[in-house]
């Protein structure tokens, strides 16, 4: 005789849902006006989805508020996990998700943007993504992560490229091979455990002392395996060069920041516990993945001839350089990856628009790719403000001060040495050093060559509308302007990170 | 008294600037009237200042403004006008109005007139610094100034390369010598913490012999540099591709003998360090036999007279190592006015047969310059010591100072150097004044020099003369400054055997000389007599070989090593590696891409490997920890943690 | 013999093993895919059976979303797989190799 | 205005700079002249309203930037740096004026507006942050310049510079977080203020490794031996205007770096690193001038000997005692005005003739007597001639550094023979002679716009060196309480003896002889 289920809507605590449910709602929206009457402008929805982002950032910001007075808060069965962490990878979410949104406002016609269900399906994914920050069990991280992901292939598919279908093709075979190591990681865990909660599987582990050792690290190597395909962790990364070069520019620049901040909230969720009971192995796998992938990644970005495969794998060597705080693990390095990942999503959201806005519907004789260096030689005779721009971003990019990403990496390299990291910190260093090379090798075509065929600079303006230009505008300002908004920025995230007991 | 002061010394610094204003303008005779009288401003100013003195007045000291000043050092421009400084500004400023004067006439032709005054009278002007300063940094500003000055000066006619060579020699020479002596200063300041002449002469008698004989060596090499002492000397002679007045005043008057200025002026310190006065005194002993040797054979004119003067400040040295400062400072000035003459003579020769140096194609001048021929004979007899010229007093007083003192070495070589003194300035009078007139065959027409040139030089003339009755009032000016004492041979029969054996040694030496060369008959050397080829004629003339030593074991290596530095490890290691270190970057990343194959087989590959590497090293670290405490330990070890 | 976990385990790890050769050694993005279900569905054999011991049915629900996403997987991925098949007529993976480097 | 003077100098130029791309080209140069005089002219306010008497910091601002993490807008000028900000406005303001015909003359002016930003923040910043903000940020103009306006190897040596340069200051940064992280485990607080690190008293041991870490930033930037490979390139394919800037300003950031951050931080190093450092310094000096004697480019020797006079700048500092310090401090000034002046003449060789082989000239001296005054000159204030700047420098350094060694100074001063042999080798070569070169026989002299940048520096160059008190005095009074302050925290016996204490009583005390110590 089974009781009745019993349970009062204030456990239930449903207010946890609304950010996820309000882009749902708004992708249902999508396809149900598409349904009434096909054929409208892209515009429509371009604006819808930024009303529905608005609305969800709005609701984010509620949440912080709630989080302010009243501490973490669980919701739904306690599958929710309202946090800190939640709510600043939300925030990182929606906030570029918003940067990227109106970049569809080309001035040509692209393919992908004139079906309405690339905005549903886009607002899907930002629901998924949601959700993979907001909770702590696994179940529901692996379906988060498996819808966004899905979507994602959708959309980069649907650039409809033959290089973008081979994109879609890599990523998703892969991600396939990365949600079986996830489910067999998680697999592990809970025959170890009988949880799939991470809080819970943390205290049962340390309840018996991490009797087995040998299995856990088998459950943490299915586990960075699949975190690894997600942060493009070498050797997991294979797939990003290629994703980023097939897919459009401006899903490339979003790619290289939406995932990886949810992956990155998950990761830190995950190895917090494992990293504090001091697994040695960890540490030492953990460092090696992270040495490696910024040293690696950086030499290949060196050799690059197009500039979007150089940033491709410029990102990757980022993800690897905020890796280290999960190695790190203390609160300022925790901070310090949410803070070096909001800075880097405005620079690197601006550089991979400034592509975007240069992509030419046909690919001219001369060029060899759709972004390749020789075409940004001599910009700056004929497209002044354009190529500083883009300077601009190279050179937050590489690090110089007092631009955006200057900041994070001052306070990452700080967080390493605090945490005593001394060698770490020198490597990241010196991987800054190396990394100037290839940022440099832009600016060194946009100013001191000469253009190798003589065009107008329409070429880099091509796809310039006012909605590219303002996101462009956006981005350049903050990637200035940081040092402003440094201090407000570290207290928030410093206390919202402090109180999530990371 | 300060007023004269001031004006001695600024002067020509005036005169030097004034002149710099036309440098680039065509000839202006103004410049070379207007430069001459304020140099000779000077000399009356100087003049005054020596009467005032030596009527027992107090020395000047004044201290116009302050130049350096950090933590304990404090220089101050800062001027002493005392017995020994004011008798070296006399001489300065005497010989370099007559220098002036006559180089009115001497560069008469030239393009650069202007540009020569405003050198010229910089050089007086660092000169005047150089003796009139109060401390040893400010010493050291006409020290350098006047190397600067010589250096414009020698390679005044920069067209040839010759000049500009010899003129980047003498400064660098200079400069080796300069790097010891601004060693001396800071010995100097860190043993005294003052650099001012009084407080540093003060302390140096509480300072420990050892220190006080570093700081004698690195001030004697310094002197060495300026006064052309072995092995710094080679410069000197090279120096006479300047214009001859420049010779006259820069090379043998006065710069030359800023060395043994500086020994004079720190006599506080060598007479408490006899040990290093000792080795001056021998070095300056052996230059004085080695550049007269050098001189005996030299077919330049003014080669000769560049010797002679090195062999001069030779004596001079050998006179302050022993402690005869006052004997020294007398032969500097007698030697200023006497030398001078000589190589303005030697101008006038030089004029005549149109900037020909050989003395050999001369001959039998006497006809055609006999005022040039008189002062050069007169200026001779000075140099070599013949009563009752100037040399007389002051050259014998050395050779006595020296037999007083004992050391009879050091008398013996003098005397004998006399000797060869007296032989060669004759045989080079011999050569161009007497026998037969041998420049015809070159086709020259010789002509004596303006007369405004002879009037100018004729002060030189009547004190190359006469100088010798100052020897007494002088030794009473600078008594007590110089702590000297009159050298008395005990005996007066060895005094007068000395004087009269000195006397009759260095006079058949000049008999010699004539009748060697005076003669009818002399030839052109054309390399072919025997004495030509004979070993010793070699040795001299090749001035020991000591040129071509340093070009072959100094200047070459120096050159080749620094090509070397440069080639070699500079661009291929330095640099090579910096670039190496960038490439192999570069081109690890170059080799590893094809990991990225494009193959999406591959890629997952990749992945799994990944997994298996993680996972086996899961197992391996879980088996390792079950069964060993160690392995953890020494994980941890990697510093990791 | 009595059936336990362990036998579960092991044939799920044997299962995962043999997917994961597949995903390697497979050129034809069909049977790729196949190799990927393998994967999951080893998975949820283990899941099951761990759900069982310990009577808790977490593991059952875990199952279920996993069977859930393989499925919208296999719709996604075989979209992606008849484009690819209609603009190049093969699904040989050797073929898809214009990005590299 | 006096409290925000620096502020002012800092961002006037590059607020100047941005509004200067709405100024029509050919105006541009009357613009940038403009914009550098009123910043020159505000420098000298600064000179004018500095009080000489106070050995500490003036004209303090304060503005919270990350209170968070420490870091500050501080600023404040004392006698060390004061006269760099005022040396670097008055080469802006030369180089503008001098500025020969360039194309793109625009992004030329607006870039070195930019530049005179970055060099005034770097010598007024007093937060380590704000500090290393404008040490890098000042790569960027430079960059641009020597990258787009340089020789045919331009892009190679530009990022040679560059990278090089911020490599090196990245592992400084790392130095300035284990700073801040020693401070905040000292206090509590995080802090990058320069006048908090300097109450830090760290152990010996943490003080080595951190010394390292600051001279790998500061020793590319000097640049000392073996890392100095960069700068010949970037001087070699620099223009004329990138050469002055860079020899006469950016290379002082190193020297200065090293007065302001590693002796007051870390004294202990510094006195234990003292002979290394020293040794490495006297290879610069004799290594560096026998390969400018081996050069066949007028430039290349110019470049070389600038190295060469670091290494004087850099034993100077570390002689660790009142006179050598300021003495380097003093010869970076000098240096800054002769090497800028001498790469300013070298310039207006190449704009005749478009080659700085000296074999292709010879007996310049008939041709362009001016120019050749001016470049004996400053040749002669280059080997250090007495009266003129530089000797006051080096002769001041070479002294300080005697106190320490007696045969390290005597290898250094080695420098005064070797510099003067490249010197007139190099002069000897390109003037004296006859003109051989047809091309060199119609030379034009000198004109007035290069002579407005070349005048003034002459004039500089011999009053500074005839009446250097106006300069010295502030610098020696901010020395001697740097020279204090290490003396305090020096808590090895070998720091104590080699750094001297001020307040002892100022007798003449006959000091153990330095020959003694090292001959027995």
């Amino acid at each position: 005789m089974l009781s009745p289920i019993n349970i009062s809507m204030e456990s239930l605590n449903l207010m946890t849902l609304a950010p996820m449910l309000i882009p749902v709602v708004g992708a249902l929206l999508i396809l149900v006006i598409d349904i009434v009457k096909g054929g409208l402008h892209k515009s429509l929805y371009v604006v819808l989805s930024l009303l529905f982002l608005v609305m969800d950032f709005v609701a984010i910001a509620n949440a912080s508020g709630i989080f302010m007075t009243n501490g973490t808060t669980l919701g739904v069965f306690d599958v929710m996990l309202i946090d800190g962490l939640a709510i600043l990878a939300q925030f990182v979410i929606v906030g570029a998700s918003m940067l990227f949104i109106p970049l569809a406002m080309t001035h040509k016609r692209f393919h992908e943007f004139s079906y309405p269900e690339f905005f549903a399906l886009f607002l899907f994914m930002i629901a998924g993504f949601q959700f993979m920050v907001a909770t702590d069990n696994l179940i529901l991280v692996f379906v988060g992560l498996e819808t966004s992901s899905l979507a994602l292939y959708t959309l980069i598919a649907m650039h409809n490229r033959d290089k973008s279908f081979e994109a879609a093709v890599k990523y998703f075979t892969m991600g396939a091979l990365a949600a079986g190591f996830f489910s067999f990681g998680a697999m592990i865990f809970y025959a170890l455990t009988g949880s799939v909660e991470i809080n819970k599987i943390a205290l049962v582990l340390a309840a018996n002392g991490y009797a087995d050792i040998g299995f856990v690290l088998v459950g943490v190597a299915f586990f960075l395996a699949a975190f690894g395909f997600k942060l493009s962790l070498i050797p997991f990364h294979t797939w990003a060069p290629d994703v980023y070069e097939g897919a459009s520019a401006s899903m490339a620049g979003y790619m290289s920041i939406v995932p990886k901040i949810a992956a990155f909230v998950v990761a830190m969720r995950f190895f917090e516990f494992l990293v504090h009971s001091g697994i040695v192995w960890l540490d030492v796998v953990l460092y090696i993945v992270v040495v490696v992938t910024m040293t690696a990644s950086n030499m290949w970005a060196l050799v690059q001839t197009d500039v979007k495969r150089m940033l491709a794998y410029s990102s990757i060597s980022h993800a690897g350089f905020v890796m280290a705080a999960i190695l790190i693990g203390t609160t300022q390095a925790n901070s310090a990856l949410f803070l070096y990942w909001i800075l880097f999503s405005f620079t690197n959201l601006g550089s991979f628009s400034m592509l975007w806005m240069s992509r030419q519907k046909h690919l001219p004789d001369h060029q060899s790719s759709d972004h390749s260096y020789d075409k940004f030689a001599g910009m700056i005779k004929t497209a002044p403000v354009a190529a500083l721009i883009m300077g601009l971003f190279m050179l937050s990019l590489a690090g110089v001060p007092p631009f955006a990403l200057f900041w994070g990496k001052l306070y990452m390299i700080s967080s390493a040495v605090t945490g005593g990291y001394t060698i770490l910190a020198l490597i990241m260093a010196l991987n800054s050093a190396i990394a100037g090379y290839y940022y440099l090798k832009l600016i060194v075509y946009m100013f001191m060559k000469e253009p190798v065929v003589a065009n107008g600079g329409e070429v880099y303006v091509t796809n310039a509308t006012l909605a590219l230009k303002t996101i462009i505008g956006i981005a350049a300002m903050g990637t200035i302007f940081a040092f402003v908004a440094i201090n407000p920025l570290l207290e928030f995230i410093t206390a919202f990170v402090y109180n999530s007991g990371y | 008294m300060e007023k004269y002061l001031y004006i001695a010394l600024f002067a020509p610094f005036v005169s030097s600037l004034f002149s710099a204003l036309f440098t680039a303008t065509p000839k202006k005779l103004f410049t070379g009237i207007i430069a001459s009288l304020l140099i000779f401003t000077s000399l009356v100013s100087s003049t005054i200042l020596l009467i005032y003195l030596f009527k027992g007045g107090e020395p000047i000291h004044v201290e116009m403004m302050t130049w350096m000043a950090t933590g304990d050092l404090y220089i101050p421009f800062g001027f002493l006008v005392d017995q020994v400084s004011v008798t070296m500004m006399m001489v300065v400023t005497l010989v370099s109005t007559v220098v002036h004067v006559y180089a009115i006439g001497y560069m008469d032709h030239d393009k650069g007139f202007n540009r020569f005054f405003s050198w010229l009278s910089a050089f007086v002007f660092s000169m005047m610094i150089l003796v009139m300063s109060d401390n040893y940094a400010g010493l050291f500003i006409g020290w350098e100034g006047v190397g600067l000055c010589s250096w414009g000066l020698i390679g005044f006619w920069f067209h040839k390369e010759s000049a500009s060579w010899a003129a980047n020699e003498a400064f660098i020479m200079n400069r080796i010598a300069d790097l010891g002596m601004l060693i001396g200063i800071f010995l100097i300041y860190w043993n005294t913490g003052t650099l001012q002449y009084d407080g540093a002469f003060a302390a140096f008698h509480t300072l420990d012999p050892t220190t006080l004989t570093w700081i004698g060596i690195f001030l004697f090499i310094g002197a060495m540099g300026k006064s052309a002492q072995f092995p710094l000397h080679t410069w000197l002679a090279d120096a006479m591709e300047g214009p001859t007045p420049v010779s006259a005043l820069i090379h043998a008057a006065t710069m030359v003998t800023a060395g043994v200025y500086l020994v004079i002026r720190s006599n506080e310190l060598y007479s408490l360090i006899p040990d290093v006065g000792l080795f001056i005194a021998s070095l300056g002993t052996f230059v004085a036999l080695f550049a007269a040797s050098m001189a005996l054979v030299n077919r330049d004119m003014k080669r000769i007279i560049a010797y002679s003067t090195l062999s001069q400040l030779g004596y001079m040295f050998a006179a302050a190592g022993l402690g005869a400062y006052w004997v020294a400072l007398f032969h500097l000035m007698a030697h200023a006015f006497f030398k001078a003459l000589l190589f303005l003579g030697a101008g006038n020769v030089m004029h005549a047969m149109h900037d020909e140096l050989d003395p050999f194609k001369m001959g039998g001048l006497k006809k055609v310059m006999k005022w040039t021929w008189i002062m050069m004979t007169i200026a001779s007899l000075a140099l070599a010591g013949i009563f009752p010229f100037a040399g007389f007093f002051s050259k014998d007083t050395i050779l006595e100072a020296a037999f007083a003192d004992h050391h009879y070495v050091i008398y013996g070589v003098l005397l004998f150097t006399a000797g060869l003194t007296a032989f060669y300035s004759f045989r080079l009078v011999a050569l161009i004044f007497h026998g037969e007139e041998r420049y015809k065959l070159f086709g020259i027409h010789p002509h004596e020099a303006y007369r405004f040139m002879l009037v100018a030089m004729s002060p030189l003339l009547l004190f190359a003369i006469i100088a010798g009755v100052f020897q007494e009032p002088f030794f009473h000016m600078v008594e007590e400054l110089l702590r000297a004492h009159e050298y008395h041979i005990h005996s007066h029969t060895t005094l007068w055997i000395m004087l009269l054996g000195t006397q009759i040694f260095v006079g058949l030496a000049i008999l010699y000389a004539y009748k060697k060369y005076a003669r009818s008959g002399i030839k052109v050397p054309d390399g072919t007599s025997a004495t030509e080829n004979s070993f010793i004629y070699k040795l001299l003339i090749n001035q020991y070989y000591i040129p071509y030593f340093y070009e072959e074991y100094i200047i070459r290596p120096y050159r080749e090593l620094s090509a070397v530095f440069w080639q070699k490890i500079d661009i291929k290691i330095v640099d090579a590696t910096v670039d190496g270190i960038a490439g192999i970057i570069y081109s690890t990343g170059e080799k590893t891409r094809t990991m990225q194959s494009g193959n999406l087989s591959t890629m997952l590959k990749w992945m799994v490997v990944g997994l298996v590497v993680l996972l086996s090293l899961a197992v391996i670290f879980g088996v390792t920890v079950r069964y060993s405490d160690g392995a953890a330990s020494a994980l941890s070890g990697l510093g990791v943690m | 013999m009595e059936i336990g976990l362990n036998h579960y385990l092991v044939l799920s790890t044997i299962l995962f093993a043999i997917g994961l050769v597949g995903v390697m050694k497979r050129k034809n993005l069909l049977l790729l895919f196949f190799a990927t279900e393998i994967l999951l569905n080893a998975v949820n054999i283990a899941f099951a059976a761990i759900s069982h011991y310990y009577g808790d049915l977490t593991g059952q629900m875990f199952a279920f979303f996993v069977i859930a996403i393989a499925a919208s997987e296999v719709a996604v991925g075989l979209g992606l797989l008849i484009v690819w098949f209609k603009r190049h007529g093969t699904i040989d993976l050797d073929l898809m190799t214009s990005m590299k480097g | 205005m006096l409290d925000h003077i620096l502020s002012i100098l800092i961002f006037f130029p590059a607020i100047a700079a941005v509004f200067g791309f709405a100024v029509q080209k050919d105006s541009m140069r009357a613009y940038g002249v403009a914009v550098s005089a009123i910043e020159f002219a505000l420098a000298l306010f600064l000179w004018y309203a500095f009080d000489n008497s106070v050995s500490g910091m003036q004209f303090m601002e304060h503005l919270p930037l990350v209170p968070a993490f420490g870091i500050n807008y501080t600023l404040g000028v004392d006698g060390i740096s004061v006269f760099i900000i005022i040396l670097a406005a008055f080469f802006t303001l030369l180089g503008i004026g001098s500025l020969t015909d360039t194309p793109n003359v625009k992004y030329m002016i607006i870039t070195l507006l930019f530049l005179q930003m970055t060099m005034a923040g770097v010598f007024a910043a007093l937060d380590a942050i704000v500090f290393y903000v404008f040490w890098e940020l000042s790569l960027v103009p430079m960059l641009y310049i020597i990258g787009a306006w340089g020789g045919p190897l331009r892009i190679y040596a530009s990022i040679k510079f560059f990278l090089y340069t911020f490599a090196g200051s990245l592992v400084m940064l790392v130095g300035m977080l284990f700073m801040a992280y020693f401070y905040y485990q000292a206090t509590g607080y995080w802090s990058f203020a320069l006048l908090d690190w300097y109450r830090l008293v760290l152990p010996e041991t943490f003080q080595l490794w951190l010394f390292v870490a600051f001279f790998f930033g500061f020793a590319i930037k000097v640049p000392m031996f073996p890392f100095h490979t960069w700068l010949p390139y970037a001087h070699g394919q620099a223009p004329t205007i990138g050469s002055v800037i860079l020899a006469a300003i950016l290379l002082k950031m190193g020297t200065y770096a090293f007065v302001r951050f590693s002796l007051p931080l870390f004294p202990d190093a510094a006195a234990y690193f003292m002979m290394p450092i020293a040794i490495l310094a006297i290879i610069m000096v004799i290594y560096t001038a026998m390969v400018a004697y081996a050069q066949k480019d007028i430039k290349q020797v110019v470049a070389y000997s600038s190295i060469s006079h670091m290494g004087i700048i850099i034993l100077g500092t570390f002689a660790l005692n009142v006179e050598g310090i300021s003495g380097s401090i003093f010869l970076m000034l000098g240096h800054g005005v002769v090497a800028g002046a001498l790469f300013l003449l070298v310039g207006v060789i190449y704009d005749r003739r478009h080659t700085k082989l000296m074999s292709e000239f010879g007996g310049l001296a008939h041709v362009m007597p001016r120019y050749a005054t001016i470049f004996g000159i400053m040749m002669m204030a280059s080997v250090g001639l007495p009266l003129t700047i530089n000797f006051v420098g080096e002769f001041l350094s070479l002294l300080g550094f005697y106190q320490q060694s007696h045969i390290l100074t005597l290898l250094a001063g080695t420098g005064i023979i070797v510099g003067a042999i490249y010197m007139l080798a190099a002069y000897k070569k390109a003037f004296f002679g006859d003109v051989t070169n047809e091309k060199n026989k119609n030379l034009p002299d000198i004109n007035k716009r290069e002579l407005f940048g070349l005048i003034p520096l002459v004039i500089v160059a011999i009053w500074l060196g005839v009446y250097p008190k106006p300069v010295l005095g502030p610098i020696n009074k901010s020395v001697e309480s740097i020279v204090q302050l290490m003396h305090n925290k020096s808590q090895t016996e070998l720091a104590k003896s080699r750094i001297p204490d001020l307040t002892k009583e100022k007798v003449v005390v006959i000091k153990k002889t330095v020959i003694e110590e090292e001959v027995h």
